[in-house]
């Protein structure tokens, strides 16, 4: 066990992984000094420019240079910058990455993991700010990974890494500085939710950053009286129906919590899901469908609330419960 | 090799290698009439179905390359990409049965032509996307570098490739990391029913390959020896030193666009005066000079036809895919979830 | 009144447009010879080569240029051929064309039409059939447009061109050759679904070419005594609460069918803002998560089939109705 | 005009350009502190916040290009856009509202920094996404010339972006279509932490711009005189032809890549170098030999810099935005959706 913070604990586990694994290299702008955000510190001098390999400011490339690389045996651990930027290389992920085992009937795959962190980012206004972990759960071949503290990001980089399948990996920018106990031995699996805090009056799914607010929210909830079961999703695709399914037939309540803008978000996909499995009662809070403002009243208005959570919270159990 | 070197053998196989691409598209062009409901067709039962592009004309430049290439080296392709994956050395009765749609097709029946690929060959796949076979075949050369040896990428793309980013971007970057890839842009002048000199700029695709950073040579792409040796040429420059080249093959596209595109937008002049260029008519004059029989073409003509007769009547008989297969080969993670 | 296939509809739509306001001008791939499904026919000799403007292979660049074309005045129709190939012109869509206005404080705005056909089209497979209407519903400053009729795709391009805002078009390519009857004097808006057969037990909400199967569904359930009524969307966002919700205050029961992937599908934001809002029963259908394959038995495990409607309409119709 | 013709006027405009904008640059710097949670600092509630990325010592680029333009001509930026904008003619106090993020700025604090924009001189925007000011300037070169006239579009990027595919795509679209379009490659030598050089394969980005068909120059970044007589012997050019033309201008980034980077990633030495060709420092030694006394540049300088106060005082005195403002400016159909 050591105390890391969320970027830490990444950069730790893809250390451990390339030094295991000599198919698995690094690639994209900035890796070479360690990454902008500091994701990559030391990598380069450990383990050589070959295999953290410096990029031109060329997305496209990145990307399909990684699908290259993955059909011919190599496990690439590819850094965007952020999701925004990612939309450069849009045929890449869709086109190629997801579809190619698929179009060549399984004869190549392409086992990389594409880290474009999701997110506000205090004043970067709309094009640093998306979150879009919707889209990929939407494009068939795409695994979705959405860590929300250090620990996970230690424990999922590296089951994304080893998965075999192309896994968008959505870090979060403001929780790079998140410190916690990680526990490096610890396994994680893919597509498997925690349950944050349990709660007998509705379960709240969440995940990334938004599951911090999520505990802040049920904390004040319980002041109140209401009982929140917070479940932290982690792997946005596949989802893990089963644990939002048993916590909701026992609290009889479905919320659904997350950064991204709420129409057409992955929240509804959730929320319908539940609604036709158990015709219980539920909601949605998002982030309204606006881009984010540079200035924080704009700023703030696209920010999901603790307060907000709490409102929906109350909201939704004033409705009558049902199934359970 | 130069061209002056050339055994009889060798043009012969090239020769070989241009018939059997030809014989196998006239035979999946007679096999897509109606399958299209693109450009005025109907939506009829054909055997092949959807988009069916024919590199009909264009044969050298697929022989004379891939005659460089060994297996161990690696290919991607294009939308048009039959010759390319015949020329590296694929099945011609699992490629039919592939576009016929059958379970004993390269891909099961999963890709039809658009994505057509033979790994065990290193055959890295077709592509439906125009030039986004240049970064994947920039990375494939990365995993050869890594993997150590002197296999190289061969890369093939059209000229209307050269107006996409990706063409920039992933020139540059073989460029900066010296990676083994042989460029080869098979120029046929048209971009589905636009004539690609106007839409390009400057002097060309190896005038940009050269300011961005990789030499080579053009070529005249409807000379099979003159593209043999150029490979040749440029395949031993990448063996030897690592870094990428460029070759520009200067062809042209017999047929339309897809196999029911009449192409009524382009003269008939046009079409007749590169009619008179046929590769496979240029290289048998050459055999012939070469001191080839004009029966030993012919044989290799009617192996080829018999070949291809052989593949379609196989193709036809094969099984469909089960329908149970549109669920696999997708996903580890979450493999058996696919309604929710 | 004229008989009109759904492409050339569109086409005398253009035309139309193109001869009254000379700020439109198209733009892409082929337009010179009619674009390769005939949506342009007939435009350039009519408008020049300066207005209707052939362009290289270059779709980030034609989608760019777009943006600079509006924020300078005009008002670009955009081809991108197919929205899988659109996705190599992803920033544009979602960091420029969308977010300029805003980002801009309203400076600029960004009045275009972007039109990429959507659709499974027989024996095209993976990288040439996909549906993301999903995808621009979740962008804010987005409007998203798919029209299922000949009149609609006459009306509804009109509409888009006049909007002021960046719209996504989405026509579908097996549509191309259906035939009806044209009134061209006839306005549409967006954001106003159309009622297209009244029935009492269940709402059935659909868009593009799934409503002919919706029709053709409601048909045979009538057969066995279900009544449906079938609502064409129309227009994807902003999706037309009212019209949905009042339906489904009358029959008790909603079902959204889409030819697109189902997970993370708009039919999920439908589904979801339902159950929301009236607590009543409800039930998607989809394609399975599975990319589209090219042999007919694995293409048609992608398509959502009236059968499979009839299916779905019946197994809610056994569930108790809520609400009504 | 050549720089041996230069008035002693037009030199001091040119200085006095550049020193407004570095007097801008170092004020907003000041107010960043803190602002931004990149490169370890930490999130404080500091004036300026977000990424905000400085052009100090590349101010000659801004001012030389600019000063050949006219009103009517357009203009798309950066992030790294401070420099284009003032020397565009923007209000250096609704700039400064705009970073200060106030419902005064610009963009009435919806944009920042890295989208700030006045439109009403033709400057269409700064942009977070490298290269994509490129296509949205050729699209805008379209506008101009269907509307006649001979103004044209100045379009500035970095060094790092000319790697970028819509570098290719647009300068070939510009040369096919012949649009009046100025591209600027501002290059300071660096993107983000990277050395744009051991990323750029080839002869860099004149070579890259002639082989793509679009004609131009390389000058010296740091010297406004030069800069400005390559820009209006250029920009006469396009005038006269409407044809686009290339301006590589090379220059150094003084200052890490946002205000709180320390870019401990290069050597002191380097920036050290860099310092001596200070343009502001080269423009005052040029004006001396032309003249120009030594109190007139101080007299500008400290004008530049009480203008910067007050434009200080203006944005830290200027109301927020009302948070409804979040909800307008954004599209017209649905505007009153925006929560379902
Ligand atoms: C990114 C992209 N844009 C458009 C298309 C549609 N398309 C298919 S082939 C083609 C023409 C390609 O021309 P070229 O690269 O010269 O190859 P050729 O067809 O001549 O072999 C086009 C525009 C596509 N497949 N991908
Ligand atoms: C498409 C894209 N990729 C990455 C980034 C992150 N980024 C911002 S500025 C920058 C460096 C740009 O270098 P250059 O073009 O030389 O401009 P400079 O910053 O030197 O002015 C990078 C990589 C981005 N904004 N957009
Ligand atoms: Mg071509
Ligand atoms: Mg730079």
């Amino acid at each position: 066990m050591a105390r890391l913070s969320y970027v830490q604990a990444a950069c730790n586990a893809l250390h451990a992984v390339m030094q295991q694994d000599a198919r698995v290299v690094t690639l994209g702008e900035d890796v070479g000094r360690g990454g902008v955000f500091g994701q990559y510190r030391g990598l380069q001098q450990a383990f050589g420019a070959e295999r953290v390999i410096d990029t031109p400011i060329s997305e496209a490339t990145i990307m399909g240079a990684a699908v290259g690389m993955a059909l011919a045996g190599l496990r690439p651990v590819v850094e965007l910058r952020v999701v925004d930027f990612a939309l450069c290389a849009m045929d890449e992920v869709v086109n190629q990455a997801a579809k190619a085992r698929y179009m060549f009937g399984g004869q190549g795959r392409v086992p990389l993991v594409a880290r474009m962190p999701i997110g506000l980012w205090r004043g970067s206004a709309a094009q640093h700010s998306q979150s879009l972990e919707a889209w990929y759960a939407h494009v068939p071949g795409l695994v979705v990974v959405a860590p929300a503290t250090p620990q996970d990001n230690h424990g999922l980089l590296g089951a994304a890494i080893a998965s075999g399948d192309p896994v968008i990996y959505m870090e979060h920018k403001e929780l790079w500085g998140l410190e916690d106990e990680v526990d490096p031995t610890r396994i994680e699996r893919l597509g498997v939710a925690a349950l944050r805090r349990p709660g007998s009056d509705l379960t709240l799914v969440t995940w990334s950053r938004t599951l911090h607010d999520a505990l802040a929210a049920a904390e004040t909830a319980q002041d109140e009286g209401l009982s929140i079961e917070v479940i932290d999703l982690r792997t946005i695709w596949p989802w893990d129906r089963e644990a939002v399914f048993a916590s909701v037939q026992k609290t009889g309540r479905l919320l659904v919590a997350h950064e991204a803008v709420q129409a057409g978000g992955f929240g509804a996909e959730i929320a319908a899901a539940t609604a036709e499995a158990l015709g219980v009662p539920v909601r949605r809070l998002g982030a309204p469908r606006i881009p984010v403002g540079y200035a924080p009243p704009l700023e703030d208005a696209a920010r999901v609330t603790p307060q907000a959570i709490v409102a929906a919270a109350r909201e939704l159990v004033g409705a009558p419960a049902r199934g359970a | 090799m130069s061209a002056i070197e050339m055994s009889l053998e060798h043009a012969l196989a090239l020769y070989r290698t241009m018939a059997r691409i030809r014989a196998f598209e006239n035979a999946a062009e007679e096999a897509s009439k109606g399958g299209v409901a693109a450009f005025g067709a109907s939506l009829a039962q054909a055997k092949v179905r959807g988009p069916l592009h024919l590199s009909t004309g264009q044969e050298a430049v697929a022989a004379g390359v891939c005659a460089q290439l060994r297996t161990d080296d690696l290919l991607t392709s294009t939308h048009r990409g039959h010759g390319h994956t015949i020329a590296k050395g694929a099945s011609i009765e699992r490629m039919m049965c592939e576009l016929f749609g059958r379970a004993t097709g390269y891909n099961g029946g999963k890709g039809g032509s658009m994505h057509i690929a033979d790994f065990s060959i290193g055959m890295l796949g077709a592509n439906g996307v125009v030039a986004a076979g240049i970064p994947i075949a920039v990375g494939a050369a990365h995993a050869l570098r890594l993997r150590g040896g002197d296999a190289l990428v061969a890369c093939f793309f059209g000229d209307g490739a050269i107006n996409r980013g990706p063409f920039l971007e992933g020139l540059n970057w073989a460029g900066i990391h010296r990676l083994p890839v042989l460029f080869v842009c098979e120029d046929n002048r048209w971009s589905a029913t636009t004539e690609t000199g106007a839409m390009t700029a400057g002097e060309g695709a190896l005038a940009r390959a050269q300011a961005i950073g990789v030499p080579g040579v053009a070529v005249n792409g409807n000379d099979v020896f003159a593209v043999d040796a150029a490979a040749a040429a440029l395949s031993a420059q990448i063996r030897a030193d690592g870094a990428p080249r460029f070759l520009h093959a200067v062809t042209y596209r017999i047929k339309g666009h897809v196999s029911v595109d009449a192409a009524a937008y382009r003269s008939h002049d046009e079409v007749a005066r590169a009619l008179e260029q046929d590769p496979l008519e240029l290289a048998a004059i050459r055999i012939a000079a070469l001191g080839g029989e004009r029966a030993a073409l012919a044989a290799i003509d009617a192996q080829a036809q018999a070949e291809i007769a052989a593949a379609v009547a196989a193709a036809d008989a094969a099984p469909w895919p089960a329908q149970s297969a549109a669920y696999t080969d997708i996903q580890d993670t979450g493999a058996e979830r696919w309604r929710d």
